[in-house]
């Protein structure tokens, strides 16, 4: 077992956290937390490989990738903001106007 | 940076200037300046993409290339870009639409050349962020919800993508996306990831759970993002990586399963519907479902069929969804007399949904064409079956909806298309059909781009 | 040069047709009458002269080519002939045609129908398909005549068009001999196959000469077309419903055209028959039995036109007897002579009847000797022909020339022979009947009616010839090729002493009351020994039900022709053969339901339409779900990932 | 050229009826008509000045090189009477739905692309091109149905269009099937012919193209969509489904098997006699029991249909000319009974036989007209349905004396049919529904006298139709006379 | 520096994760949140990579936690809060465990592959140089991707009536 493995397999880990945070939570707050913790999944993996190969480009990706959950962070506020307004609660399963 | 590398950035330069510039001109001017701004920029993208025909590629620091699939790609995306332009409305007093719908063209011209996962990610993130932003603009509960629920999906189809990419990085130690063929069981499970991530995207079942939610709940401008914009992209994407063959035999049978889902779930599904919106996000799957199988049984007819049965598809979503954003909501009762009442927006709609369905004398028909010789050529028997049973499904809610268009009934007037939405629709219904009378021109222009 | 002139003959015929019903104008009545007139004398005009010269042997054998068909690997020529059968048939034709044509005027304008204009343009039509089939040279020719006479019976046995029986009688009219006409036309196929010519002259030769079970299955085809035109029993019960309609059309119907026609189609394609002898045989066997049957048929009769019409049946059944024995020209013979005396019969009837009322029941005529005694006494000229009086008639030389040519033809031949006297006897009895009952004197004394000469005129004409047309039988043999027969004298004794013993038995029936109580009971025999209560339970109503079964939402309607046949449950065969038919439908039926294939395709599109409904239900709304949906697919994805490089 | 009009002047007459009102003033009848008439003339050139050899004329142009798709355009004998019977037919549809007013330029429209596209069938010889028409055809058609028709008349234009479309893909993959995996790609199909297939590829090719015919033609089990089709479709709608539609499916099945798949032929075509034998008895009995005019007359079209399937599959020479003839005898026949039956309709509102009766008494000229198709129907000698069926009967017992059999029993179940057809409109009192109903108008009055005259002409001269069909039905039979100059 | 480091730093991490994605308690989600992501910038240091370990804690670490702090003042809290939140989680946990543990299974591939060597060193200035040479462009689209993003925000966020 080598170091680059084991570091693919634990953000595989967290990635997959995350995803099970996203299925299971119903307050919208803990999905948003939940999709973080998904994106620290391939943060850790790049860096990882980086260190690995000795690449400058996997820190470059991991700053893509911090560029990316920012942005989603503050999207993903401001609509469950909104959402907040409109339904009341944070409760993700409550908004299900659109079906079928 | 040579000009000949400028002059290939250009577009993409141009289009993201459009962006800014759109955003930067919202809080000040009015929403016509706006959007008169925004779309001079991305027709001047526009004419530099199309003055590069024929031009030496040029590799801008082989991030992205720049190879006639790119530039079909980007011309494709451009055009569109200009169609959402011209009916994209001011929802909610928000006059962001245009900028974001730039910004999104701007995305959708960096994935058509992606060659780097940088771009790739970079691109199909762009694109996505600024159709939730699109989505949500009206600040109306059902965009919110559509908004939302696309967001949460496309976190985690980001989060997939973005791992894959790690872990193809992790593999071959190279960002490029060429460079993935052939590793071991890491870039294997990669492949898979950046294939959930893409089909996401593409909205292949079963990751397509947004489309039609966004399709009706959302403003037109999002759904034609989705269904025209990006889908041009993110199909020319998903040729790349399937010619790279990342993840051996495991990517075109996992396209193939998923395409067929899509191909099947969302025609079937579509069947029922009486939204016009809705049944066009599901016939959006489907449509994907059929590209995905052309992708997946590859042959050398592959590249050619997928540009043209894009070229097909992409003028007849942006009419349809021209007419639905006019019209607002409306069920497939409130179409009757369509073509009465407003003649353009009746027979363009009417032609869209020709053209959807295959049928002559539209462009739909060669893109059918193309999408059963690829598979047939490629002698994927299995799969010409579902696309066929898929089109067969098709048969039915296409003509459905346009009898209504055609049918007679009393109703007011409507609310009249301004002009830009009436040019675009003029020039999707020669979209629509000139292909359809004459195609030569249309296919020597796609075998050409889907040249290596 | 002369022989085109036969092309002529049907011409003015179809001319007057195609004048009548297609000249977009309103003629005036007299304009009608003038052209009905005009067109169904003339080729009495042309075919008159022609036939004179050939039977005088002026002429000989003639064929006038119309035109070719060259279907590519081969040609076909249409064309008309004249011969001695055809020369003999046709002025037959023709004359009858022009005394029924003349008589019709007079007929025609009083009674309740309007129409002239139909009338005589379907009644010229339909002389025209006669001609054109006695005439015809080829088998396409002869079969466009054969079914221009199914077409035109339909129409004219239901003129009365608003009446749902006089519909219900060209129907079944119509649907049976049609039965009949695919089976001639199969067998004129397979001869054609056989010859490789449709021209009659090179058919018949090679049907004689065919591979034995294929020729045999030919001559039976053959026979079946000719059963079923000519209402040979089983086919024979289209015939007596189709008085329906009116009655000039019956003197046509059943002397010179359409029923007559199977004895021409027989006689012309005698050689044939007889190159079969199974076929042969069963063509003697069919002929006889139905003489009787339709003899014994026509003794129960109270209606004088369906006596009339049982009358025909059994007439046609000895032609038919008679080429079955080998004696085509004999049965040829008849055929001129019945032709003449039935249309006499049926016309003089109708006068008389229309004197009495327009009732045609054989009671209603009391009387009639006084009122119409011209009729009358032509009646009784027809009758005596009909029956056959020794010496004095035409019928009884062609009749005995029947018998005799049965019985010197071999054991089944006399066995036919027992068969056709009995009837001979029955014939004298039913064909005096209405002559006794109309020269009794009724309740209330008739007044004198006014006979119109158009109508006595060919009444007089026709009744001379049915006396003394006899004359004739012998030398019309012999030209047309057959020898008149020289039995034994003891035959000819019995053939007489049978007529005479019908004229007794006919006394008897209508002067002794218990006999007429006794004939008059017999409702199984009046009603055809119902065969059409059998042929309803056993073939149409399970057809109906089929019909009803596989289109549905039809099926509520009953049409017009829904009820059963009088006597149609009184009968243990009969309700056997209802029970036989309900099984059937059960075991055979059942399993198809209305609209079977339909209903399956929709169904289908039903389950697609339900299949659309679960998938809707997996949109559920929730984004939870939806997220679930997509790892779901992910760890697919990836699973399959895993798995395809999996060492 | 000539041929290339056939298919373009009806296509862009199309357009001229549609805005001829709107920019011109013109009367949009008119423009059709003139169209119609200027296509049959060209055709009547084009056939004057022919060659005497295979083909009467013959166009090859490039239309799609890339893609080795040809304009590949051949006229016969076999298409060129189709031809002159469908622009005939899209003259009289004009003429028998004057009373259109609703959309009137857009219904003129839709039946000059129905003629512009089965026009296109009828000549289309580049397998992609005549997949094109053959789709092209269903718009169309479809529009007239679901805009113009009567009753459910949305439900019975999207059955018919899903029948058709569905099949069409049958056609559609085989097509790609060979185009796809020859080498260049082409879709010419004398090209294609010369290719060696496998026994197995050519009966899987064979039955692609036999699904999408057959759903045309239509023959059990393809035929559901027919009755409804008809029933609720103007009558220009349904004269144009009778007479030309079903008529390329027959076309399809008379031309191109034979050409391609000679051996797939040999080992489907006994499958397809039996199938046609069902079709004929299960048409004929199905319409037998209908009580809707239009429906019993649709039925009766399957039956026929069904016949014309035998005689294809027969394979031999009588056969397949009783199949070209009862083609286009057909097309007279049926097309004149939906004319009668919708202008009955037009007057009365209603196709019910219960409904229906006397018409004898009110409109003679109706009548008499009734009773020559009814003729027609019955097969009568003298009538071409006669020709046709009488030489597919000959074929059959050339092939199979139980086939022939079952062909002649549906001359006698047409009796049941077609008496009761006549019995419910011409005869008896009449109904109330037919009180006062006008006898036949001048302009209905000339279609059908055309389309009788032609019934009998055909039926009793029949010679010039034949030697018409002829070098088609030589080169069914023996598809190395398949030659291209 | 030392893999070992940086897996028992991400091993840290994801057990913060994996509790903070069970949680009754919002805050407590927060704050495990927050621990996840330190060990996760631990683990960069460990792995050569301060750069991206110093933005990780600056940014993700500060800024991030610090946005979902302002929010979660709007989030009731208390124990009918943290009860309702148990009751929502018991009811949901089943079917996405099993889907997580199903797509987790594949990825511990790598765990039977051959892999050397120690971390590289990665310097800030490296990346500079790539971020802003060769890969101008993709910086540049990650401006287009922050912009897309503060239309979406600022859009949202405007004053005025909704659903207009």
């Amino acid at each position: 077992m080598t170091g680059l493995n084991a570091l693919l397999a634990l953000s595989g880990g967290l990635f997959v956290t995350g995803l099970f945070g996203v299925l299971a939570r119903r307050t919208i707050v803990l999905q948003l937390v939940s999709l973080e913790i998904m994106l620290a999944g391939p943060a850790l993996a790049f860096v990882a490989a980086g260190a690995h190969h000795g690449a400058v480009e996997g820190t470059a990706m991991f700053l893509l990738v911090l560029a990316l959950a920012a942005a989603e962070v503050a999207v993903g506020l401001a609509i469950y903001l909104h959402l907040r307004r409109h339904e009341g609660g944070g409760d993700a399963d409550a908004t299900a106007r659109l079906r079928g | 940076m040579s000009g000949a590398e400028f002059l290939s950035l250009a577009p993409l330069a141009l289009t993201g200037l459009a962006g800014i510039a759109g955003m930067a001109l919202a809080p000040v001017a009015p929403a016509r300046a706006v959007r008169g701004v925004t779309a001079a920029l991305v027709a001047l993208a526009l004419v530099v993409a199309l003055s590069r025909a024929g031009a030496e590629p040029a590799a801008p620091y082989a991030l992205m290339v720049d190879d006639g699939l790119a530039r079909f790609g980007t011309v494709l995306a451009l055009l569109a870009g200009l169609g959402v332009l011209a009916f994209a409305r001011a929802e909610g007093g928000a006059r962001e639409a245009p900028a974001l719908v730039a910004v999104a063209t701007a995305g959708a011209v960096a994935l058509a050349g992606a060659a780097h996962a940088a771009v790739l990610f970079l691109g199909l993130e762009i694109t996505t962020l600024a159709m939730i932003a699109l989505a949500v603009l009206p600040r109306t509960a059902e965009a919110a919800e559509a908004g939302y629920k696309l967001f949460l999906m496309a976190g985690a189809g980001a989060a997939a993508l973005l791992l894959g990419l790690a872990f193809g990085f992790a593999d071959s130690g190279s960002l490029m996306l060429d460079a993935w063929a052939g590793g071991g069981p890491v870039a294997a499970v990669g492949a898979a990831l950046v294939l959930a991530g893409l089909a996401f995207k593409f909205s292949l079942v079963p990751f397509h759970m947004w489309t039609p939610d966004l399709f009706s709940g959302a403003p037109a401008s999002a759904a034609a993002m989705a269904g025209a914009v990006s889908k041009v992209a993110v199909g020319i994407a998903l040729l790349r990586l399937t010619e790279a063959a990342p993840g051996g035999a495991a990517w075109p049978l996992g396209l193939a399963l998923a395409g067929g889902a899509a191909a099947i779930l969302g025609n079937l599904v579509a069947l029922r519907q009486e939204s016009l919106s809705r049944m066009l996000g599901y016939s959006t799957i489907a449509h994907s479902g059929y590209l995905a199988l052309v992708l997946a049984a590859g042959g050398g007819l592959a590249g050619e069929a997928l540009l043209v049965y894009l070229a097909a598809y992409v003028p007849a979503i942006l009419a349809a969804l021209c007419v639905a954003a006019a019209l607002g909501p409306v069920t497939r009762d409130d179409l009757r007399g369509l073509v009465h009442r407003q003649p353009l927006a009746g027979a363009a709609m009417a032609l869209a949904l020709l053209s959807m369905a295959g049928l002559p004398p539209t462009a739909g028909f060669i893109g059918k064409v193309y999408l059963f010789s690829a598979l047939a050529a490629a002698e994927a028997w299995a799969l010409l079956g579902v696309a066929a049973l898929g089109a067969a499904l098709a048969f039915v809610y296409y003509l459905r909806f346009a009898v209504a268009a055609f049918a007679s009934a009393e109703g007011a007037p409507g609310p009249t298309l301004g002009w830009p939405a009436r040019a675009a629709l003029v020039v999707a219904l020669a979209a629509l059909v000139g292909p359809g009378l004459y195609p030569e021109p249309l296919i020597a222009l796609a075998s050409a781009a889907a040249l290596p | 040069m002369l022989a085109y002139l036969l092309l002529l003959v049907p011409m003015p015929s179809l001319g007057g047709f195609l004048l009548l019903a297609l000249d977009p104008y309103r003629l005036d009545r007299r304009a009608v009458q003038a052209a009905g007139l005009a067109a169904g004398c003339a080729p009495l005009l042309v075919i008159g002269p022609l036939a004179a010269l050939h039977l005088t042997g002026a002429i000989g054998d003639q064929v006038a080519p119309i035109f070719f068909i060259n279907v590519g690997n081969f040609e076909v020529a249409l064309a008309m002939g004249l011969d001695a059968v055809s020369a003999v048939a046709a002025l037959t034709v023709a004359f009858v045609a022009a005394c029924v044509m003349i008589y019709a005027l007079d007929y025609m304008s009083y009674a309740g129908t309007p129409d002239l204009r139909r009338f005589f343009a379907l009644m010229n039509l339909f002389v025209a398909g006669m001609l054109s089939m006695v005439l015809a040279a080829d088998s396409i020719t002869f079969f466009l005549g054969w079914e221009l006479m199914g077409l035109c019976s339909f129409f004219l046995i239901s003129y009365n068009m608003t009446s749902p029986r006089a519909f219900a009688a060209g129907q079944k009219a119509f649907l049976i001999t049609r039965i009949a006409d695919a089976a001639l036309l199969a067998g004129l196929l397979l001869l054609f196959l056989e010859a490789g010519s449709v021209r009659l002259t090179e058919l018949i030769p090679a049907g004689t000469v065919a591979e034995p079970v294929r020729g045999s299955i030919i001559a039976a085809l053959l026979l079946i077309g000719a059963l079923g035109k000519s209402a040979q029993v089983p086919f024979h019960t289209w015939l007596p419903t189709a008085m329906a309609g009116p009655t000039p059309v019956s003197a046509l119907l059943h002397s010179a055209t359409m029923v007559a026609a199977g004895a021409v189609l027989l006689a012309r394609f005698a050689p044939v028959i007889e190159a079969y002898p199974v076929v042969a045989g069963a063509t003697a066997v069919a002929g006889a039995t139905t003489a009787l049957f339709g003899a014994a048929s026509a003794v129960a009769q109270t209606d004088v036109k369906r006596l009339l019409a049982y009358s025909s049946i059994s007439q046609i059944g000895y032609m038919v007897a008679a080429v079955g024995v080998g004696a085509p020209a004999v049965a040829m013979a008849h055929f001129v002579v019945h032709a003449a005396f039935k249309s006499l019969l049926f016309m003089a009837a109708g006068v008389m009847s229309h004197a009495g009322g327009g009732s045609t029941t054989i009671d209603s005529l009391r009387g009639a000797a006084r009122a119409t005694p011209i009729a009358f006494i032509c009646y009784a000229a027809g009758a005596a022909s009909l029956a056959g009086l020794p010496f004095v008639t035409a019928g009884w030389w062609s009749k005995e020339a029947i018998l005799a040519s049965a019985v010197v033809s071999g054991p089944l031949g006399a066995a036919v022979w027992a068969v056709a006297l009995a009837a001979a006897v029955l014939t004298g009895v039913y064909a005096f009947r209405p002559v006794l009952v109309a020269a009794a004197t009724p309740a209330t004394p008739r007044r004198r009616c006014r006979e119109h000469p158009l109508a006595s005129g060919p009444l007089i004409v026709l009744a001379l010839l049915a006396l003394a047309g006899g004359l004739a039988v012998a030398p019309m043999t012999t030209l047309m090729g057959g020898h008149p027969p020289h039995p034994a004298h003891w035959v000819e004794i019995v053939g007489a002493v049978a007529a005479l013993a019908g004229l007794a038995g006919s006394v008897a029936v209508v002067f002794v009351p218990t006999l007429a109580a006794r004939v008059r009971g017999a409702r199984k025999l009046r009603a055809g020994l119902q065969f059409d209560a059998r042929y309803y339970a056993l073939l149409v109503r399970p057809y109906r039900r089929l019909v009803r079964r596989l289109s549905g939402r039809e099926g509520a309607w009953v049409d017009r022709l829904g009820r059963p046949p009088d006597g149609a449950t009184a009968d243990p065969v009969g309700q056997a053969t209802v029970a036989l038919g309900l099984w059937l439908r059960r075991v055979v039926l059942t399993p198809f339901s209305p609209d079977r294939m339909d209903i399956a395709w929709m169904r289908g599109a039903a389950g697609i339409g339900r299949a659309a409904e679960r998938g809707r239900n997996l949109q559920t709304g929730r984004v939870r779900d939806y997220a679930l949906a997509l790892a779901v697919g992910l760890a697919a994805l990836l699973i399959l990932g895993w798995g395809m490089t999996w060492r | 050229m000539a041929l290339t009009l056939q298919i373009l002047l009806p296509f862009f007459g199309g357009f001229a009826a549609l805005l001829a009102p709107r920019l011109a003033g013109l009367s949009e009848r008119w423009t059709t008509i003139a169209v119609m008439a200027l296509t049959l003339i060209v055709l009547l050139l084009a056939v004057v000045s022919g060659d005497d050899g295979r083909w009467l004329a013959f166009t090859r142009a490039d239309w799609a090189p890339s893609f080795g798709i040809q304009v590949l355009l051949a006229m016969d004998g076999l298409s060129a009477a189709l031809l002159a019977v469908s622009a005939g037919l899209g003259m009289i549809c004009v003429f028998i739905s004057w009373h259109v007013t609703h959309r009137s330029p857009l219904f003129h429209a839709a039946i000059c692309w129905t003629v512009a596209a089965s026009n296109g069938v009828f000549l289309s010889f580049d397998l992609l091109i005549l997949a094109f028409f053959w789709e092209l055809m269903i718009v169309p058609a479809f529009l007239l149905i679901a805009l113009w028709g009567h009753g459910d008349r949305e439900a019975a234009a999207i059955k018919f269009l899903v029948f058709n479309a569905v099949a069409g893909l049958g056609l559609l993959a085989a097509v790609f099937w060979m185009g796809a995996t020859s080498d260049p790609i082409t879709f010419d199909a004398f090209e294609l012919a010369r290719d060696e297939r496998s026994h197995t590829a050519q009966v899987l090719l064979l039955l692609g193209f036999a699904v999408a015919f057959m759903v045309k033609l239509p023959v059990p089990p393809f035929h559901a969509w027919l009755p409804d089709a008809h029933t609720n479709a103007p009558t220009a709608g349904s004269i144009l489904l009778a007479g030309l539609l079903l008529k390329t499916g027959a076309y399809g099945l008379f031309r191109f098997p034979p050409l391609l798949f000679p051996e797939g032929l040999v080992t489907l075509a006994p499958w397809g006699m039996a199938l046609g034998a069902f079709g004929v008895v299960y048409g004929a009995v199905l319409a037998c029991g209908q009580t809707d005019a239009k429906r019993l007359v649709a039925y009766t079209s399957v039956a026929h249909m069904s016949i014309v399937l035998m005689g294809v599959c027969g394979g031999v020479h009588f056969a397949l000319m009783g199949a070209g003839v009862e083609m286009i005898a057909h097309a007279f026949s049926s097309s004149a009974l939906f004319l009668l039956i919708g202008a009955l309709q037009h007057r009365t509102g209603t196709r019910d036989l219960r409904e229906l009766g006397g018409l004898q008494k009110t409109a003679p000229a109706f009548a008499t007209s009734f009773a020559l198709f009814f003729a027609a129907a019955l097969a009568m000698p003298g009538t071409a349905n006669f020709l046709g069926e009488a030489l597919v009967i000959t074929g059959m017992f050339q092939v199979n004396w139980v086939l022939a059999a079952i062909a002649l029993v549906s001359l006698v179940v047409s009796v049941v049919y077609a008496t009761r057809l006549i019995g419910g409109i011409v005869f008896g009192e009449p109904k109330p529904a037919v009180q006062g109903a006008h006898d036949l108008y001048r302009h209905e009055l000339w279609p059908i006298a055309v389309l009788g005259l032609c019934t009998l002409l055909f039926g009793l001269f029949p010679q010039a139709l034949i030697s018409v069909l002829r070098p088609a039905v030589e080169a069914a039979l023996t598809p190395l006379l398949f030659v291209q100059p | 520096m030392s893999w070992g480091l940086a897996i028992w730093a991400s091993a840290l991490a994801l057990a913060a994760a994996a509790l903070a994605v069970t949680r009754d308690s919002v805050v407590h989600a927060l704050l495990l949140l927050l621990a996840a992501l330190v060990a996760l910038g631990v683990a960069f240091f460990a792995l050569a990579s301060p750069f991206a370990g110093a933005i990780q804690l600056l940014i993700y670490a500060g800024a991030v936690v610090a946005v979902f702090v302002f929010v979660i003042m709007t989030v009731e809290a208390g124990p009918e809060a943290r009860a309702r939140e148990r009751a929502l989680l018991s009811g949901a946990w089943r079917w996405p465990a099993v889907v997580a543990v199903l797509a987790f299974l594949p990825m511990l591939v790598g765990l039977g592959g051959t892999a050397d060597g120690t971390p590289g060193g990665v310097g800030a200035a490296d990346l500079g140089l790539l971020m802003f040479g060769e890969w101008a462009v993709a910086t540049e689209l990650v401006s287009l991707l922050l912009i897309a993003g503060m239309i979406g925000v600022r859009a949202l966020s405007r004053k005025g009536r909704d659903g207009e």
